[in-house]
């Protein structure tokens, strides 16, 4: 609770402020819309937070969302895979993108900057080389599958649960029990802590900083699969640019310390919400033009951290 | 003509001092002496800059330092040689010592002459490497050398050494004190802080007692006999501080062959230890005693060698053969500092311990709660970061981690360095217990005293090989120091 | 909170942020003036922006939408989905498979295709090109390169057609030898037009498909001595590129009218929210056709461009 | 030399494989462009190598490249500023910046990568604001002044060198002299080892971590000058964008470790000089298509620190 107080009450005046100078911000469709973003971004912010607390980085979160994201529709529409290979096979291309990044930082010793720079050149290019640069998307076919982004769980007549966001709740839960609850969470932390003590108490650290990268990669596929069944295009020169950016920016307004070794679950996800009011603030405000989006963002941002670390060096006192 | 009086310093949660005086006359080597957390460095970081006090005078030769930078008070003659290294080692020795005060004309530097003055210091402290080595290439008791030949390189009027000599072993300790009374007669004082009451004795006018903040006394030329100091320092008498009962030894729980390593490539180590034995390893500074352990943990893998039947080639490998480490750098290696006691302790046996995949909670809190029973660690709570404990209490964590785990062969690298003679009698005491019990202890250390202490046989190292060993009937600080520094034939 | 007497409000929403957009903004916001009503203009970071800015339009309760869809075969639903809520027009780019009311512009094929006339007047006699774009993921950018390829070398119309790029293309007398992209970083541009003055020596004409292309390799042309050897061809209404045929280092250029995209899908969403559908042409087109732009009207074009900017 | 021997291996194995596979490689203007655009990169990643080598990063030297390039055009054009009075407004901003990161991160204590991630987004946004996202350039008018970029010291009749290379080797050999011979240089590599004890051995770490990012974002504004002098065409949304991660990739081929402590300027300047040969590359050789440029860099990239750590590894037995 201490560790993301100061990122929630952020939300909370958020929240206020928004319903009181944007129009209809708290619509029922406008609600679906914000839970239904913050859980695409927060898929990756929780899988980048992994990362995040083995003090490491991951820089190609947008590429996996582009290589998903465009590779899945490729294959269904292009290749005529049924639907849950197309899937399967993204999740598995995912796990080996994570496992060999893995593999570079703790066997080849590459920092993990470099690694994930390398990723993120690559697999972009690698998507834009065998769609041959053209859009993606599934047409009006496969709404069905479509359902897993589109779909809403109704509640009342006029609200419903995006699905995206169940299934937030969902990776959440595991995340939060994963990190708190098990034998590999507790290595984590102690590794992100200190690598060289973590290994001499006789954890594998390579495991469990591969561990990390793995899950990070296959949140990254996740939330690229739901991009593109919500959205329905992709571009492969730009689609999920910047958002391994966004990502940690979620992480760290989170309570994630990019020198490793602390971070919250659920502080990373109001993160992520933090960031989407925000955006859906810009929108909904008449005086704040849209191209002014990365000012607003950016300070905001600049001063929740700010505030968080004053606030936090009053309490230490 | 430098006095400190009342000083009062707070941190979150501690009073790490209580309004404390400490005055030092000119070439007066003033010897300071308290348990692990007294106050000490805490102290000398307020007359060096580093931290300023909450209240409190500092004085120097007339002058006020109470609210001085480092600069200031380097300027104004103190020098201070850090407890916890302090040099950046992607530097060469000589920048290292002239760092921040780099010989410069237009901020230009002088690389010649910083070779030539480094030269001469290095020289001083008998550290035998060129000026352009660098740092990284030097063994942690080597670049202590090179932090003493840095505040030599000051030239200042007071010279404040925090533990100078915690990781020193007999050879250097001599050659620094020849320094410190060289520097005596130039008229310079040194403040001398040690956990190694002999060298206090040896060495000083005057030694000052600290306890929980506060001065606890102070002792003239005539009366620094050892129970003194303890007695100062503690409270009590701690007259005993090496206690060996004799005891039947057990089967071999330790055999290596054949131990080549890394630092060392074309020397082999054997050595076989019983159950229940204490085997120490002496040696200089840099005479690879600590990659003999590391390499039999599997932490640094040997190039070639047995442990038992295989070689180790992670400390995962080494744990399964029953073997427990307690590195030399506790800080770096030994503790996850933000992690709290009970996470720190419970660590290296929470895969052994789960409930599926899962942290057994009530089983780490139990066993949170017998270990700081079992070896009287002294913390606020399980709650309290690791972070935040002294030295001494740190130390016994690691090894409650490691007992946590029952090993058979503990491996213990200078097992008390920094650490109180409190402590370091409880850390003797469960040793001899360990070993009562039928454990196999193998340890490292730089303090003669500590291996003639406790050792049923000492290992003598030298320039990476085994030199040879003697049995408790032959131990001498002679014998010793004869195979540390001699060739055997 | 939601204000009572507020005036209508129409948003236009680009696929992305460039000055052709800027100009079709102005279009939207002056006809918004005369029909006293409000103007939003957003602009999105990318396609998958585009759909965020939409929804939060919808959100903000506006009545009625232009979108140039980014990628309109598969954004058909998301435009259906608005239609429903509100009228909506597709401006620049057309998703004829859609329910959106009416569309504005011309097709992109159809303007690569007048490109095409221009190289052919340029270099009457054939010879080698190589074209420069930012991205040709977007629809209209890959129509707008096909239709310049297609009539190069001699093909039936079909927008559907596509070369992939980096293989040449032969014509009778025309090959198109490369395809240049630079993801819309002016500097790269500008790299690729001096790599393809290395590469190929005996270039007769470079084609510059976004609104800056044409810009860059003119700006390299002079610092390779090259301006009058090498024809340029270019696509918009960049200020670089009217200097250019102002100067007659630039051929001609292409404009699109984005200003009355904006002005005429403004003023017909004001008609279709009022419940005048009277307006909506039979095919449900309403064609602003393209133009060419050389060195005698240049002039004439920039004083009507300036004018319609100013204010 | 040691240091920077494996890139420079690199690049002139790739040098001789583009002169071979690539047509008219070695054609006095292409080298010419080969040198000027190595000039224009290598003054960023010069920039970055100095906020890397105290362990620091910055990720906004896009956004300041984006905030010159338009900003100077835009006081030109729209508000009839002298040129030199633009220019030293823009050097002015960009110092005021660095001084910002650098008390932001000295004296609040906030992360490096948070800092300048905001920087990013702000200083972009900020641009577009102003400019009101309308491209700049100079037109046709203040060519003079363009010589800056597009100027030449013609050597012999066909090759000249590009005045920003000249200003290359000035601004290089400056950062030369300043990390190897000065005590500040000194002081750079010592705080980026080991900050505590550069504080406590006198050095004003504070001072210096700040100085670094104002020489970081101070040949962040040089180098968005030289390119819209060069291009003289600048839109505010995209000018710049990711050029943080090619300076960045640039030191880190150059040898400059993330960690901090360690870099060579002349590794540096070849790191920039490879990924602009590779790009080179790529356009020149037929059957390289355009849309692969990411993956080449990318897996370039990955071989290039892949190989020198094997390499230092052997070194190290
Ligand atoms: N920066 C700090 N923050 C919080 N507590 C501190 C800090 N520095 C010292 N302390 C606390 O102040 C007390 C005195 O510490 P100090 O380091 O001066 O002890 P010491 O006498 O030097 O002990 P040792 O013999 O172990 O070196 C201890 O309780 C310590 O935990
Ligand atoms: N990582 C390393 N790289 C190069 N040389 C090393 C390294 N570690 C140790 N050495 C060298 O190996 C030798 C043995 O070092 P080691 O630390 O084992 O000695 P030691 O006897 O334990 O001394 P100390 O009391 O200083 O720890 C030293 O000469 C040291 O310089
Ligand atoms: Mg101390
Ligand atoms: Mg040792």
């Amino acid at each position: 609770m201490k560790k993301f107080l100061g990122i929630l009450v952020t939300l909370v005046l958020l929240y206020i402020l928004t319903s009181i100078i944007g129009d209809n911000f708290l619509s029922a469709y406008n609600q679906e819309q914000l839970l239904k973003r913050t859980a695409l971004y927060g898929l990756l912010a929780i899988g980048v937070s992994f990362v995040i607390i083995t003090g490491g980085i991951d820089l190609s979160i947008g590429s996996v969302v582009c290589l998903v994201g465009c590779g899945v529709p490729w294959l269904i529409t292009q290749h005529q895979w049924p639907p849950v290979m197309a899937v399967i096979a993204a999740f598995l291309v995912a796990m080996m993108i994570g496992l060999w990044h893995g593999f570079l930082i703790t066997k080849v010793k590459l920092q993990p900057f470099v690694v994930t720079l390398c990723g993120l050149l690559m697999y972009r290019g690698a998507t834009r080389g065998f769609t041959e640069d053209k859009t993606q998307g599934f047409g009006i076919t496969h709404s069905e599958l479509r359902e897993l982004a589109t779909g809403k769980l109704q509640l009342t007549e006029q609200f419903g649960l995006p699905v995206p966001f169940l299934l937030l709740l969902i990776a959440g839960a595991f995340a939060w029990i994963f990190l708190n609850k098990t034998v590999w969470g507790r290595y984590l932390f102690a590794l992100g802590n200190n690598e060289e003590a973590a290994r001499l108490s006789g954890i594998h650290t390579d495991r469990m900083v591969t561990l990390s990268y793995v899950i990070c990669s296959s949140l990254a596929a996740l939330g690229g699969l739901l991009f593109i069944l919500d959205g329905n295009s992709a571009q492969p020169s730009d689609f999920g640019n910047f958002y391994e950016l966004y990502a940690i920016a979620a992480a760290v307004l989170g309570g994630c310390s990019l020198r490793g070794g602390s971070g919250t679950v659920i502080g990373v996800v109001i993160g992520a919400a933090v960031m989407q009011v925000l955006k859906n603030m810009i929108n909904l405000a008449d005086w704040l033009k849209s191209h002014l989006e990365f000012l607003v963002v950016g300070g905001v941002l600049l001063v929740a951290v700010i505030a968080d670390e004053l606030v936090k060096r009053r309490v230490r006192k | 003509m430098l006095t400190a009086h009342g000083i009062i310093k707070s941190f979150p949660g501690v009073m790490a001092l209580k309004g404390v005086s400490l005055e030092v006359g000119r070439g007066e080597v003033v010897s300071l002496i308290g348990e692990n957390g007294a106050g000490k460095s805490t102290l000398m970081k307020i007359l060096s800059g580093i931290q300023n006090p909450d209240e409190g005078e500092v004085e120097m030769e007339g002058k006020s330092l109470s609210a001085a930078s480092v600069t200031e008070a380097q300027t104004a003659g103190l020098a201070l040689i850090h407890q916890e290294l302090n040099l950046a080692d992607n530097l060469s020795v000589g920048a290292n010592i002239f760092l921040g005060r780099e010989p410069c004309r237009f901020g230009w530097i002088d690389q010649k002459k910083i070779r030539q003055e480094s030269a001469k210091y290095l020289s001083k402290v008998g550290l035998k490497v060129p000026p352009e080595t660098l740092l990284s290439e030097l063994s942690l008791g080597q670049q202590q050398l090179v932090e003493i030949a840095k505040a030599l390189s000051t030239r200042a009027k007071i010279i404040i050494m925090d533990e100078p000599s915690s990781s020193l072993s007999q050879g250097e300790v001599e050659m620094l004190f020849e320094v410190i009374r060289e520097l005596r007669k130039g008229g310079i004082s040194v403040i001398y802080i040690s956990h190694r009451l002999a060298e206090v004795q040896e060495l000083s006018d005057r030694v000052v007692v600290f306890r929980d903040g506060e001065n606890a006394g102070e002792l003239g030329p005539e009366e620094m006999s050892h129970e003194a100091m303890v007695r100062l320092m503690v409270g009590r008498d701690v007259s005993q501080l090496y206690q060996r009962t004799a005891h039947d030894l057990g089967e071999t729980a330790l055999a290596v062959n054949g131990l080549r390593t890394q630092a060392n490539p074309y020397e082999e180590v054997n050595l076989e230890l019983r159950a229940g034995e204490i085997v120490g390893i002496a040696g200089l500074v840099g005479a690879g005693r600590s990659e003999v352990l590391e390499a039999i943990f599997g932490m640094t893998p040997a190039v070639a060698g047995k442990v038992h039947s295989e070689l180790p080639k992670s400390p995962r490998e080494a744990m399964a053969m029953g073997l427990a480490f307690v590195p030399e750098d506790r800080k770096a290696k030994g503790l996850i500092l933000d992690l709290n006691v009970e996470q720190n302790t419970s660590l290296a046996s929470l895969g052994e311990n789960a409930k599926g995949p899962f942290v057994n909670r009530s089983h780490e809190v139990a066993l949170c709660e017998e270990m700081t029973e079992a070896l009287a660690i002294k913390t606020p709570g399980p709650w309290q970061k690791a972070r935040f404990l002294s030295g001494g209490n740190q130390q016994k964590i690691i090894l409650a981690k490691w007992l946590a785990l029952s090993p058979s062969v503990l491996l213990l690298d200078e097992p008390t360095r920094g650490v109180d003679i409190g402590s370091k009698e409880e850390i003797y005491q469960l040793m001899e217990k360990f070993a009562r019990e039928g454990m196999a202890i193998l340890f490292v250390s730089s303090e003669l005293e500590e291996i003639m202490g406790m050792a049923d046989r000492v290992l003598v190292m030298r320039e990476g090989r085994l030199n040879g060993a003697l049995d408790r009937s032959q131990f001498s600080e002679q014998a010793i120091m004869d195979l540390a520094t001699k060739t055997q034939s | 909170g939601e204000k009572k007497d507020q005036p209508e409000t129409y948003a236009l929403v680009p696929p992305s942020v460039s000055n052709f957009w800027e100009i079709c903004r102005k279009g939207g916001a002056d006809a918004a003036v005369e029909l006293g009503v409000e103007f939003e203009f957003v602009t999105p970071e990318s396609i998958t922006d585009q759909k965020v800015k939409v929804e939060d339009l919808l959100s903000k309760g506006v009545q009625g939408i232009a979108i140039a869809p980014g990628d309109p075969a598969n954004q058909t639903g998301l435009i259906n989905d608005v239609a429903s809520r509100v009228p909506l027009v597709t401006v620049d780019t057309d998703a004829p498979e859609s329910q959106r009311k009416v569309f504005i512009g011309i097709d992109n094929y159809e303007a690569g295709w007048l490109a095409g006339d221009l190289v052919r007047e340029a270099a009457p006699e054939g010879g080698e090109v190589v074209i420069f774009i930012g991205n040709i993921s977007q629809l209209n950018s890959r129509q707008r390169r096909q239709g310049l390829i297609d009539n190069l070398v001699g093909r039936e119309k079909d927008s559907s057609r596509y070369d992939v790029p980096g293989e040449v293309v032969k014509g009778d007398r025309y090959s198109i030898l490369d395809t240049l992209l630079d993801g819309v970083d002016a500097p790269k541009a500008k790299a690729n037009a001096a790599d393809a003055l290395t590469k190929h020596q005996n270039l007769s004409v470079m084609v510059g498909l976004f609104d800056y292309n044409a810009g860059q390799i003119l700006e390299e042309l002079k610092q390779a001595n090259k301006v009058g050897e090498i024809q340029i061809v270019s696509f918009d209404e960049h200020a670089n590129t009217l200097a250019g045929i102002k100067e007659g280092s630039i051929y001609g250029t292409v404009v699109q009218n984005p200003y009355q995209y904006g002005y005429q899908a403004v003023k017909m969403l004001h008609r279709l929210s009022e419940g005048d559908h009277s307006a909506i042409p039979e095919n449900g087109v309403i064609e602003i056709p393209a133009r060419i732009i050389k060195k005698d009207h240049v002039e004439e074009f920039q004083r009507d461009l300036e004018t319609k900017l100013a204010n």
